[in-house]
């Protein structure tokens, strides 16, 4: 019920992007909510403002696609069709979590679902994304890897190097840079000389496309195309999504950052109700679709809620599982 | 004198005074790391130092550990004293080359002809929440890298004393700042001071048995030892603060005393620092030992994310209580030579 | 049967085997790493593999350490089986966050949901002179970082069959092998076999002090236990072959009949391998000590050029001689309860 | 005597430019001579063929400015005008040598010549030309700093960090990639998806040009623009060199690589060569001035060989100096 994984070749179904949009920016929403009452430690970035990026990109995705993620990765999760109760529970570090409390909101796991790891590490993926496609073409499957990173990662020298290697691999990866104009307290601007991260797909030989990231429509056909690119064999492509970080960089992290001005403008453009605004201007969808869509988001977010608050904190001794993977490993050898 | 006047401030208020008097002090010294100037630093080290110095010595860098590393070794290398920052500690992994390859080792295979004044400090944020990737106490990958000079304060006044005189030194030094420590406040005196690198302190002396605690250690041993006091075990707390060079006489001559050893530190336990000083102590003091060293320390384990997870592997009092206790109990059949 | 047929190759031999034999055995193995398809490795070990397997399972990389080894992860999380080559273990410098911020942790932090079946290896090239740069002997970094298995072989056969132990495994793996070493050759049968991961050798029997040594120093303690044979002095050698886990029964049985213990390593003294085996004996053999063990590593200084610089700062023959001769004469004082 | 060093603004001396490169050319094929005499440890790597880039880009510079190098760097430091003696007697790890024996050939330092050291990292030196250069300027110098590397050096995350790093603090740098042809034994070709690595300076806003490096003139024209921009406070610039590895990576790893017709082809195009064709021509030398700069070049290497190979081996003690740089540290403490 709650993806937003279309089959490849069709085109976006507008009550299931909505869904999608709706449930990711309630479930952030209740997170800096639960943040602040202290259920949650550390920290949580939410994707709020950022929905359509997620949710355009997989919806281009099948079944046997794979995304890798970021801090800010529940969007990713949600859009890729995870159980916001599992989530939610991660995010409280209980038992039924993903990660059964180990990861925590930044760290969130699913391989059932293609979802290969939430990463603390800014620019992290790159390099796992292109080795988990390149490796999936060499077992003969058509898989095909979105790897989610921000504007700030793409300063880091593993997207270079990452970059460069699918390059010369073919490596079926869709870069999609989500550029929020910000990297916690600096802005984008500040940090690099040049307008459209895309450019930079030119020192590597793949193709580079700028999209508006507040239009899912346009954020799918940019990845449609770059799916297929993919999966023809014919490599990577940089899909730069250009957005705006609504909210603050972190439950954690709430200094002040974009004007009022800039907020104001972007809410104008706010890409949930930038897709309803179109959906009933096409037809797609009524006003009570809308309605009862949001409701089934909230309804989804309020079962979570109630399923993580509930749910029991680990047990302690688990904290020594996990580490190694060979069952004859001992404890003493954990240890060791 | 109103330039020793003692206030009572954060560690991190401390490490933010000694940014603002040696950057005053000496117009060589600059700042460069992620978010350090609009914002101050995401734990308020850098505060102030944008509208004071400007943008030019102050400077928020792109998300590049290894090329803000790197541009601070560059920069040392010509006479700048760069202070980089690394947002959590942990994303010194992506800094490792400049930081082992070059900056330990320029001088030494220039054959003496450079001097490299780096600082780079951060914060290690276990006991928090933030999960494996951003809670690891990895100075013992450091006091393994010959060149480099390591430091882990436990006091504000260790902090700021510490930082400015790790300015002032023309060796690559690493600053390690435990965060939940950053607002733990204590004395700290107005105007200028610096702690000497290399010489620990004793936080509290005692007879019976000698904890040598780093970081987070420190207060756990501090809080074991008064726990303790009415028992009549008399524990006395050295805090090396240098861990690189290590200040052994000290911690030998309290052993002289004692015959007893437990050390605390909040690294994962194999290969830890922990290792390191019970090693050095056995080669420095076998004979004054009446029974095995105890290390304290996380478990051989990433940091997990959940509280109840996170405690289990990270040292507590109560593990410092028993070790205490087992040396107490242990050392009474004292080892002699025969 | 001659699937088991004795023959006498090198290391770098037996390395090739291992990786021939197991890209035959499973396709999920592949190979990436610089230099590696059409040079077959800087070293040999990959020789052959391109012209046998195709380019598609071994690949001459880009010169980027940090991708390829994120690389070799994502890999491993689909259920390949990726074997990377640094080209010296010094570039793991450029991979740390790979290694430790992922390639040790995504298991532990999805709660068990991936494994993460990666072997990186290389070699340490000290004792050639290519000075501080492509000298050093990293392994306590690793062995301090919960999640990765750390395997020096110092023999052929062990070399053959930890390879291809390690790539069966399905944990995140390092084999760091001794440049120098590669072209000593020794017995290996035909056939495939396995050297269990997490279990010593003890390379030679002996009642007197116990020798724990790794990669280079194993050669080294064998060299002074013949030497002192004439002497009447009994010599074990025990080489732990997986640094972690640490097979640490079979020293502490060795301990209890020889009551002494020096421990060779070529990595810098701080916080080496040798002060972490010197700190679990402690712990765990504490009444069989007649004397504090004895490390021999590698000085705390870079590794130099020239000859008689290197020489001076690796760990040679007559270091190990004089440690073993050192704890004889000491021992001889027994430490007893009392 | 020996330098290549012009005073900016003037124009390349042909016969300066031809005594650089020919010193360059025969020191390296001294070095592999004493290499196979066993007269060397560990490796070292000719700079044969490339002498134009580093005598064309370092005539370029003033004596203010700095350079930075790579593990192929005898032919940086020849014509930034180091002491050939004392080269060779730290290739051959001697008391006399710029680094007491404890660099070898690919750590030689001059800081008294600008030259801030050779590195055995592949890529390991752009971030220090960023810092050097900017750490300069902000105290008040107008250095600028080249920052010489390779092709593969280009696929490193720290030439993309760098360059972004560069690009934002507008640091005087010129970063020089010397592309010839080869990584080791890897072609340049396979390794990454691009004509011109030039191109990727577009990635982070500055420009980025290819030269013919083997043709000292143009090297040198291409440095005379990047180093005005440089100091004038407009940043950095990019200049690919291409040029071709004409003999093996190393003295060590001598496998082959380049096919006899290519090797052919470049042996056409040698710079040494070219150049004095071209000198001839214009009358800026004659037959007479080339045979004599070839003699005094040979000389001065006859000079170097004769002091390296007689000077003293360093004492064992001193391997233990230069660790720390106070002087109230002790023995102990080094070690500790
Ligand atoms: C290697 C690394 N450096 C720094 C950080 C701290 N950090 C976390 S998020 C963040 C900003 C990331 O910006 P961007 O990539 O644009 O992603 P966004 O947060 O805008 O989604 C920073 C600096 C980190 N987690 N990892
Ligand atoms: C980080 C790192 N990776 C690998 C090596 C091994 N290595 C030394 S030189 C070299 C090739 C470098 O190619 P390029 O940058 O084009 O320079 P060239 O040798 O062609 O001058 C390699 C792979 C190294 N020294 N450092
Ligand atoms: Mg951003
Ligand atoms: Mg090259």
């Amino acid at each position: 019920m709650t993806s937003g994984r279309a089959t490849p070749g069709t085109t976006l179904d507008a009550g299931d992007a909505l869904f999608t949009m709706q449930l990711i920016r309630y479930f952030d929403e209740r997170v800096v909510e639960l943040y602040n009452q202290k259920l949650v430690r550390g920290s949580a970035h939410p994707y709020i403002g950022m929905e359509a990026i997620a949710t355009g990109i997989i919806s281009a995705l099948g079944d046997q696609d794979l995304i890798t993620s970021t801090h800010r990765g529940h969007g990713h999760c949600l859009a890729r069709g995870l159980d916001p109760s599992r989530m939610l529970a991660e995010v409280l570090g209980r038992k039924s979590g993903y990660c059964r409390g180990k990861g925590g909101s930044m760290h969130i796991t699913a391989m059932e679902h293609g979802m290969l790891g939430a990463d603390g590490i800014v620019g992290g993926s790159h390099a796992i994304a292109v080795g988990a496609a390149y490796a999936s073409r060499l077992q003969g499957r058509d898989t095909v890897v979105a790897c989610f990173f921000g504007d700030g990662a793409a300063n880091e020298g593993s997207f270079h190097e990452a970059c460069n290697l699918a390059s010369v691999l073919d490596a079926p990866v869709v870069f999609v840079c989500e550029n929020n104009g910000w990297a916690l307290s600096t802005r984008a601007s500040s940090t690099m000389r040049i307008d459209d991260i895309s450019t930079r797909a030119a020192g590597y030989g793949f193709p580079g496309v700028t999209v508006d990231g507040n239009d899912v429509h346009a954020v799918r056909a940019a990845a449609d195309e770059a799916v297929a690119r993919a999966r023809s064999g014919a490599g990577p492509t940089l899909i730069e999504a250009k957005t705006h970080r609504m909210s603050a960089h972190s439950a954690f992290a709430t200094g002040e950052t974009s004007t009022t001005e800039e907020l104001a403008a972007w809410a104008e453009r706010d890409p949930i109700e930038a897709l309803v605004r179109r959906s009933i201007s096409t037809g797609e969808l009524t006003d009570e679709a809308v309605a009862e869509t949001r409701v089934r988001a909230r309804a989804a977010i309020e079962a979570a809620t109630e399923h993580a608050v509930n749910d029991e904190q680990p047990d302690p001794e688990t904290a020594f599982e996990d580490v190694y993977a060979s069952s004859h490993w001992t404890k003493e050898m954990r240890l060791a | 004198m109103s330039e020793n006047m003692m206030r009572t401030i954060s560690m991190s208020e401390a490490l933010n005074e000694a940014m603002h008097e040696e950057m005053e002090r000496d117009d060589r010294v600059f700042a460069i790391g992620e978010d350090i100037a609009r914002n101050g630093g995401l734990f308020g080290v850098t505060k102030g130092l944008l509208p004071r110095f400007g943008a030019a010595r102050v400077i928020d860098s792109p998300i590049s550990e290894a090329a803000i590393s790197g541009a601070g070794v560059g920069a040392a290398l010509v006479g700048s004293r760069p202070v980089v920052e690394l947002q959590h500690f942990d994303f010194v992994t992506l800094a490792m080359d400049q930081l082992v390859n070059h900056a330990a080792k320029w001088r030494y295979m220039s054959g003496g002809a450079v001097t490299v004044p780096l600082v780079v400090r951060g914060p290690i944020a276990n006991g928090v929440g933030l999960a494996a990737q951003h809670s690891q106490s990895l100075e013992s990958w450091f006091v393994h890298t010959p060149g480099l000079v390591v430091i882990m304060p436990s006091t504000p006044y260790d902090a700021k004393g510490l930082l400015k005189a790790a300015i002032r030194d023309d060796n690559p030094t690493l600053m390690l700042e435990k965060r939940l420590l950053y607002t733990r406040t204590g004395e700290v005196p107005t105007g200028d001071y610096v702690v000497p690198i290399g010489v620990a302190d004793v936080k509290r002396e005692g007879d019976d048995v000698t904890v040598v605690a780093i970081s987070g250690g420190v207060p756990l041993a501090l809080q074991v030892a008064r726990k303790l006091e009415p028992e009549g075990i008399d524990v006395e707390v050295i805090d090396p603060r240098t861990l690189k060079p290590l200040d052994l006489d000290t911690i030998v001559t309290s052993i002289a005393k004692t015959g007893r050893l437990v050390v605390v530190s909040e690294g994962a336990r194999a290969g830890g620092y922990a290792s390191e000083v019970v090693a050095r102590v056995i080669d420095a003091a076998w004979g004054s030992l009446r029974t095995a060293p105890i290390r304290v320390t996380a478990a051989d384990t990433p940091i997990p994310y959940a509280g109840p997870l996170e405690r289990e592997v990270l040292p507590q009092v109560h593990d410092v209580m028993t070790a205490v206790r087992n040396v107490m109990e242990k050392g009474r059949t004292q080892h002699v030579a025969v």
